[in-house]
């Protein structure tokens, strides 16, 4: 049974082990002792009476019972751009014409925006690979909007979430070859080390006119928006939430950041509370995810549920102790994928 | 004799002549009946006018051989510019991207499209047949406008430009209009230059790119031509060097040929040339005082201007030039020595 | 009973009659014969089998079948921009900070974009006075989603609506006379009846590069987005089927543009279809929207329905003549407005 | 006798003196002695350095009075600005808006915020004690930085700039800085101001408009300011003309004073002096050939520059003044008379 969970102070050693396995093109959470610990403090450091609502960063794991071993985790940010400004390009349309030449040209422009200041935003998510079955992914992202319709008041309301560009079999980001290269004295992966540490010198050093994308060469126009093919199902699953992409990418990558109004994400929307009841043998359903209303012992697991009467689920014995609650305690519940009704 | 005139309404068909010979190079001079007969409407009308500020007047002269009666090049220029039709220009500006943490510190050039000429007077067109085409004839046909300038400086600007023709290659295609105009026109640099010649630019905002145009994004070949001029036009741009004319950053949006500025007053052949007295004689019999000047009238509709031989400390004029001037004896005329270094 | 069909040609003097209702704020369908005659004359256009699909503007009149009097008129742009641009000023977000000072500052910017070009827009939407009750404004609004939902593949992924900015009791709007005026030589009233003829113009004039709102007078600033008080209920009805104010506000007055993709507005998402059973005396029910399938012959009516079993509701004769259906016909089915479920 | 040379370390109380009369109106002179102390310190390490192309040098001079010893004033030279901190100014650029149709032409200007002058020297200081501000010790402070340059051109980029303070209230408010920069920075103007002494004005790329702010939308005061020198400074704007700087539509940013600039080979302090070899003596006798002139040595560390009465065509300079120059017959100086109508 995996379970989601706040991280605790006593997850040091477990996110440390997480973080050799995450690879080199994961740049928020990597093999390196520092950087684990900075995460793990700032993570603490959110339920300090001291710290600003707006600072807050919340991070899950996701914890085997049958082994306590954590397999994966996740994060939102509270509010994005408070301290440091927040950057993307924007892709914006312009037409060119004119009536007596009968010319009319369809522009696109590439302008930085601070747009997404104050939004909250869906961070770090990592699966160990040997945990990458059983719709475990699914569980590990999604659980943050059960948090999310719990603790609506600790959001904006608007939520983002940035997606890593194209690059191609060699590790080279068109989009980078054809903009932000002629503004660094930096190659690429030097820029990407230092970017996944602080993206304010990035864009320090960009453009800040606004770009025709029609003078990029073809493979940077075609970048433009585009997801590296690792994070395609992620970007799916979030898009099955109602994420869309509305034409903000990265200044660095050209990936696409997804936003939705917080209130419209499926699982947020549809979500809704029901007494649980606890029972060896519950009758079968569908997937979904359950989760329990405490704010520092917030759980959620996944299970096959079907509902009794009207506001009663009926869980199974392990899936109540995983949410630490009893029976007749008031859980959310919501499916855990959309189906459209027709 | 090569007399330097005001356009008139007999002169359309040499002018046609003018425009098939020059091949579409100028965007002033199409080969469009319509519009070269504007050039002479503008020119007859501009000197009609009563100016007390410059406006949008434009004055058109022709060099004409005396004696065979033909036309052999043509010259003008606008009074202001950027008046009843905008006028756009690319300023080339360097933009600062720096970081103190990395310790970098980059320049990168951009193309900002302005109107920063607007209200400035322009030498607009310059073109001689090939087979004149000597020093003394081209500063005839090019400095005789400043002369004029001089006569009747109320009825220009108080800044001058000049634009270069830019660099093209041997299909007579522009790189830098490859690798930018073309993006927003879809349509080749021909066609756009005869357009800007017919509707004066007027359609341009309608087209261009109003951001900034990062110079790293374009093509290699474009970069190197920028504020270039082309290769036979390196002559022209010496000699407006040399009449106190200056290259600040600004370039034509279609071929990226550079624009020369200068304040109208500190034009060389406009601060330098003298108004004396006409004495009509023979000229003076010791030949080593004599030297090549222009020499023209300080008429308006009657303007007129050509080169001749003279002593300038004692200037006297022959009874034919005289002629061709339209002076008589104690008429004021305007005289400015020629150097024999600039006539090569 | 109401019923909004499309235009005809023989509804030139119904049109020309309802025109001399709509009065001076109204400037899509002016008291003026011309106007009326080229209104008409390009709706009909749309079925000249010469136009191309994305010029089309689809014209509905509402009309009472008991008198056979036209009450109301709305319609559908197939696609905006694609002929003369179409702009609005862009709200975006800046920020201005600086580490070595802590200072941080957020600025919002107003750019001129053509970003809805080729979007779909739902326009000219006028009621006759006498005929404002019994919810005939909805009808005539929301039956436009029926013949979206039902000929989906005319339209663009993106619905746009412009909303009449805010002006004062003298109908003084702040956001031009603290931006526009300054760039035009023209007094408000004169530029805003040349405003409803032609756009064009403004944007040539309008200010190209990027403005800091917070130059501009604080209630020229207070305007941005806000509604006409008498286009507020309009408002509230679109947003209620989806539509979002999304930063993008016309470029003369500051009103705001709302936008949705197409296929999330409720009434298309949520209509489906259903058999035709006819009867007197029908189960009573909620208000729905019904329509028929017909491309030439649509028609759209409001009466109160319930399902009889999953896929059958039961119309009365009246609604089915005015439908032109008859016993056993498929029609589209929606609720009138939504209700969130919890 | 007063005597213009180098800030050394000796003068650091006296510099903060004049920092704290001059009551913070220099950006380049706060009453900071860290600050004043990089004065000093900058000073010295670009004397000591051996320059072949202008770079990061910053001179600053001091006037002192030699018989008392204490400083009168301050004026500096940097030899570029923006290479090591980017430097700022607003352009002021017209944006045409015309309709066609409409008959409609209308000239918008909007302010830019650009680099332009990048790589250009400046004169950047110039203070002088409200007690000895005369035409003479004026001229003195101000041209002999000029001087300095003629003697040492290698150490100073081809174009020369100097800033005009801008407008400002009976309260020190600057009506430009209420209306745009406030908007921008959320601090006051004397903060602002101060800041950007000490920061190089490096922080500003973080908080100021890059977009272009239409000149409409400010308030008329700031409109009417704009490029407006303030009223005590129409002198030293007089003064920068006669030397042949002009004004091109650059301000600045906080204040919107004017920016001047000139060719610095053509600056007429720099073109019009002329060394010639120290000849140690009595003046001449008849006093009607004696004039003011700035007299300088030719020297670096040491460079020493001061007003006398000499004889320019036979120029002679008194012991007292040898000394002072530290020159022996022989040595080269430097002579600039100073016309009577300069001097009121």
């Amino acid at each position: 049974m995996m379970v989601v969970r706040l991280i605790q102070a006593d997850d040091h050693e477990a996110l440390r082990e997480l973080a050799r396995k995450t690879g080199p093109g994961f740049t928020s959470l990597q093999d390196n002792d520092e950087q684990v610990a900075a995460k793990l403090s700032s993570a603490l450091q959110t339920f300090d009476p001291e710290t600003r609502p707006e600072d807050a960063l919340y991070l899950f794991v996701m914890e085997d019972t049958e082994t306590g071993e954590v397999v994966g985790i996740s994060g939102i940010e509270a509010a994005v751009g408070l301290n440091d400004p927040w950057y993307n390009y924007r892709v914006g349309t312009l037409v060119h014409a004119s009536r007596e030449l009968e010319v009319y040209n369809q522009l696109h422009t590439l302008t930085i925006t601070n747009d997404h200041t104050g939004y909250s935003e869906l961070c770090t998510l990592f699966l160990a690979p040997d945990a990458r079955h059983s719709k475990h992914g699914s569980l590990l992202s999604k659980s943050r909007f059960m948090f999310m319709a719990e603790f609506s008041h600790l959001f904006n309301e608007h939520l983002i979430a940035e997606m890593r560009g194209y690059s191609d079999e060699n590790g080279i980001s068109p989009f980078w070859e054809g903009l932000g290269r002629h503004f660094f004295s930096l190659d690429f992966s030097e820029a990407d080390k230092l970017s996944s540490m602080d993206k304010v010198f990035i864009a320090e050093l960009m453009p800040k006119n606004t770009i025709y994308t029609n003078l990029l060469p073809e493979d940077a126009q075609q970048a433009i928006g585009q997801t590296h093919q690792n994070t395609t199902p992620a970007r799916k699953l979030l898009e099955n939430e109602g994420m869309r992409y509305t034409g903000y990418v990265d200044i660095f990558d050209g990936g696409p950041t997804l936003v939705a109004r917080t209130d419209d994400i499926r699982a947020i929307q549809d979500s809704h509370y029901v007494k649980a009841r606890i029972d060896e043998h519950p009758p079968e359903g569908e997937l979904y995810l359950v989760s329990s209303n405490d704010f520092k012992d917030f759980r959620c697991c996944m299970t096959a549920l079907t509902s009794v009467g009207k506001h009663v689920v009926t869980l199974t014995p392990d899936v109540a102790e995983a949410l630490n609650i009893t029976e007749g305690s008031t859980v959310r519940v919501v499916p855990l994928s959309s189906g459209r009704r027709f | 004799m090569l007399l330097l005139r005001p356009l008139n309404f007999n002169d359309i068909q040499g002018l046609e002549r003018l425009a098939v010979i020059s091949g579409g190079s100028m965007t002033t001079l199409p080969a469009n009946r319509d519009h070269l007969g504007e050039l002479i409407n503008g020119t007859q009308q501009s000197l009609r006018k009563d100016v007390e500020q410059a406006g949008d007047e434009s004055y058109h002269f022709v060099l004409e051989d005396t004696e065979s009666g033909s036309l052999i090049g043509v010259s003008g220029i606008d009074a202001t510019v950027g008046i009843s039709s905008p006028f756009y220009s690319y300023r080339t500006e360097k933009v600062v991207h720096a970081s103190n943490e990395l310790q970098i510190h980059n320049q990168i050039p951009a193309l900002h499209l302005c109107q920063d000429y607007t209200g400035v007077a322009r030498l607009c067109t310059l073109f001689i047949d090939k087979e004149h085409r000597t020093p003394v004839n081209l500063h005839l046909l090019s400095r005789a406008r400043l002369m004029f300038i001089a006569q009747h400086p109320e009825r220009f600007a108080s800044r001058l430009i000049a634009e270069l023709q830019g660099v093209v290659d041997e299909n007579n295609r522009s790189p830098f209009w490859e690798s930018l105009g073309r993006h927003f026109f879809e349509m080749d640099f021909t066609k756009a230059n005869y357009l800007t010649g017919i509707n004066s630019k007027g359609f341009i905002a309608d087209l261009m790119p109003h951001y900034p145009v990062y110079v790293p994004l374009l093509s290699q070949e474009a970069q190197d031509v920028l504020g270039k001029p082309r290769p036979d036009m390196q002559n022209v741009m010496r000699l407006l060097e040399n009449e106190g004319f200056s290259y600040r950053g600004y370039i034509d949006i279609f071929d990226a040929g550079p624009t020369m500025e200068a304040r109208t007053d500190f034009v060389r052949s406009i601060a330098q040339n003298r108004q004396v007295a006409a004495r009509i004689g023979e000229s003076a019999t010791d030949d080593s005082n004599l030297h090549q000047a222009l020499i023209s009238n300080t008429g308006l509709k009657n303007y007129r201007c050509l080169v001749s031989r003279i002593d300038p400390e004692q200037p006297e004029i022959s009874a034919e030039i005289a002629e061709l001037l339209q002076v008589s004896e104690g008429d004021p005329i305007r005289i400015m020595r020629l150097s024999d270094a600039e006539l090569g």
